[in-house]
């Protein structure tokens, strides 16, 4: 197809001029509406249809749509040898049973066809009688929709506001640092009571029942032991005290050491 | 004062419809496109009756500038046909469709679902691919389905873009559809009796899905065109 | 029948000035924009008075769901103000409060009824009163009363929607310090004033009613914040 060619389906001032030429003033197309329109004028008998009549005006009909469309000449032509071959099978005398069906089905359904195609083309004579979207009536053009005001959902919660005012109390009030003074019982004070105690120490005592009278609390106690151990090592280094233990996690005992300083002390001597 | 488009009721009951009345009339008015009965309803209080609020204004269009119609099963404003000549500069170039065209959409339309064989059978002669390409480009027509017959030619219907351009609410508004029947056209051989109300995707009995795509030449395969095609 | 909207005049005059109406109601229906009066009347008969055919549209469209507006000079439909609402999908904005003015909220919830000039104090930095605004806006906090003291300053606390909003049923729900120690907002071993006891609506000993409008900059205009905004 080149550019010349019209577009098809559609209908251009130019085509509408030849078709106008060619066939006739009620700008008929389809080989079926020049049929039907040369069936009416042949009051539709096609038995007295003339042969001759037909091809003649066929033929001038072709010879016209083949210079500006192929395709509908082609059409035409195929339509032409149908009826030629109706006409035939009309004028002559029927095949006896034959599989091909009468030259009267034939004939009657041509009427048939042509009866629905002229309602067709009533039906879209009155579909383009119709009003027409852009010509006849239009909707709105296209618009912008104001848009409204949109929805605020704050999205602060109760967390929020505690937070909030917990960040205000904090900020305002901070925290004063107090350091609670530490309930321990200090080396030098075990050491004080060792001291105080080395005479009685004569025998093996067990270290832990010679602590001091404590506050109730689990803590003093364990820094009791701890620094009743510790001053006893310090006063062992120094040859005032000896100490036994008899295993891991085993007692401690201690006792004033007997022997002078700088002595080795007694070994061996059995734990009581 | 009473209105006399509301039935009897309070002071409250009519400032509710006229208030419903006008809902209708802004959301319609800004609106695009056709706007479908359930998206009016959903603008308005639960209790309304979203069909009597349609037909009140439709009527008190009547006769006005611009109508309210209901147009495929949609509701929109839309110019008096009458008032045409002053919007000419509004109009768009419209081609005028070829009679074979025309046909072959008269033919689509009274007869959906439809295939191109069936087409060709009422017309009598061979439908150019390109007029089925120029209906379904002017989106007026679409491939509904396939034909549950051998080789499962597709089906053909129109669209509701057909229904806006040609003002119709329903297929059943299509000019002289009773004519047809009464000639008994509609029910000729194959071709589809069952006309829908509108072009809906549902499938008729006859017709199975197009699953997958049509092949472009797929309209074409009929042997009787692609003869008439090589002897071109 | 005779028009009312129409002077007294044949049934010519009154079919043409029917006419007339619709025209100019097709045309503004099609129009995108505002149309001048000259472009009406170049559609019209040269006799119309597109004035009275647009003033009697105009009052024609009070109240309805769109009106016909004059905007600059031309004309246009225009769907009516409080429709708004209907036209499209009303979008949800999600809004958070400053940090500054959500510790503003809380003092007034803890400390009300308190001053503009008793929560710089707490805060310990000026107030500005875009904070204020914008809790008074939310409906949070309301104006009280004023502070029995020189200057009368108006006294703050919080609203019922301020309840709603934090899902609590009374004042006396807000968590006291302890259970905040406890859920650890608040730092162990800060310490400070007591929570005051939190009001009802009704106003207390060192309050007076507002009695009469305040002024919109009255919040304003304690120097002290004065000097502070300077500063700022």
């Amino acid at each position: 197809m080149n550019a010349a060619v019209p577009e098809p389906g559609f209908d251009t001032q130019e085509r509408q001029e030849d078709s106008g030429l060619i066939v006739d003033v009620d700008g008929f197309e389809g080989p079926l509406d020049l049929l039907l329109t040369l069936a009416r004028n042949q009051k539709v008998d096609l038995r007295t249809i003339s042969i001759l009549a037909l091809v003649e005006q066929y033929l001038a009909f072709i010879n016209a749509a083949r210079q500006m469309q192929l395709d509908l000449a082609a059409d035409y032509l195929v339509m032409a040898a149908w009826l030629a071959y109706l006409k035939s099978r009309l004028l002559l005398p029927e095949p006896p049973g034959g599989p091909e069906p009468s030259a009267e089905d034939m004939a009657a359904r041509l009427t048939l066809q042509l009866q629905r195609l002229e309602l067709i083309r009533g039906a879209a004579d009155r579909l383009g009688a119709l009003g027409k979207l852009g010509v006849n009536f239009f909707f709105r053009p296209e618009h912008e929709s104001p848009k409204p005001e949109p929805v605020i959902v704050q999205t602060d919660t109760l967390y929020d506001l505690l937070r909030a005012y917990g960040a205000y109390r904090g900020k305002r009030n901070p925290p004063r640092l107090s350091l609670v003074k530490a309930r321990v019982f200090a080396i030098e004070d075990a050491r004080h009571r060792l001291e105080r105690m080395l005479g009685l120490l004569i025998d093996w005592n067990r270290l832990d029942a010679i602590l001091p009278v404590l506050a109730p609390e689990p803590g003093v106690r364990r820094s009791a032991i701890a620094s009743m151990l510790t001053a006893s090592l310090e006063m062992a280094r120094d040859g005032d005290l000896e100490i036994e233990q008899g295993g891991a996690f085993a007692p401690v005992f201690i006792r004033k050491r007997l022997i002078p300083r700088g002595e080795p002390a007694e070994q061996g001597e059995a734990i009581p | 004062m009473t209105n006399p488009d509301v039935p009897e009721g309070s002071v409250v009951d009519i400032e509710a419809h006229t208030r419903n009345l006008r809902i209708v009339e802004a959301v319609l008015f800004m609106a695009n496109e056709p706007v479908d009965q359930a998206v009016l309803a959903a603008k308005l209080p639960p209790d309304a009756a979203v069909e009597d609020l349609l037909a009140e204004l439709s009527a008190h269009y009547q006769g006005r500038g611009f109508h309210l119609i209901r147009v495929a099963g949609k509701w929109a404003f839309r110019t008096a046909p009458d008032m045409a000549f002053a919007l000419s500069e509004q109009a768009k170039e419209q081609r005028r469709l070829s009679r074979a065209a025309m046909e072959t959409l008269a033919i689509i339309a009274y007869h959906q679902p439809v295939t191109r064989a069936e087409i060709e059978d009422l017309r009598g002669v061979s439908v150019s691919k390109g007029t089925l390409d120029v209906l379904l480009e002017l989106g007026w027509i679409k491939m509904r389905g396939r034909r549950k017959v051998p080789g499962r030619p597709v089906t053909y219907g129109t669209t509701e873009a057909f229904l806006l351009h040609f003002g119709l609410d329903a297929l059943t508004d299509l000019p002289g559809l009773d004519d047809m029947k009464a000639a008994g056209l509609l029910e000729q051989g194959s071709v589809g009796p069952a006309l829908p109300r509108l072009p809906g995707d549902e499938l008729t009995a006859t017709e199975e899905p197009l699953d997958g795509p049509v092949e472009p030449d797929e309209a074409e395969d009929d042997s009787l065109s692609m003869k008439r095609d090589a002897a071109e």
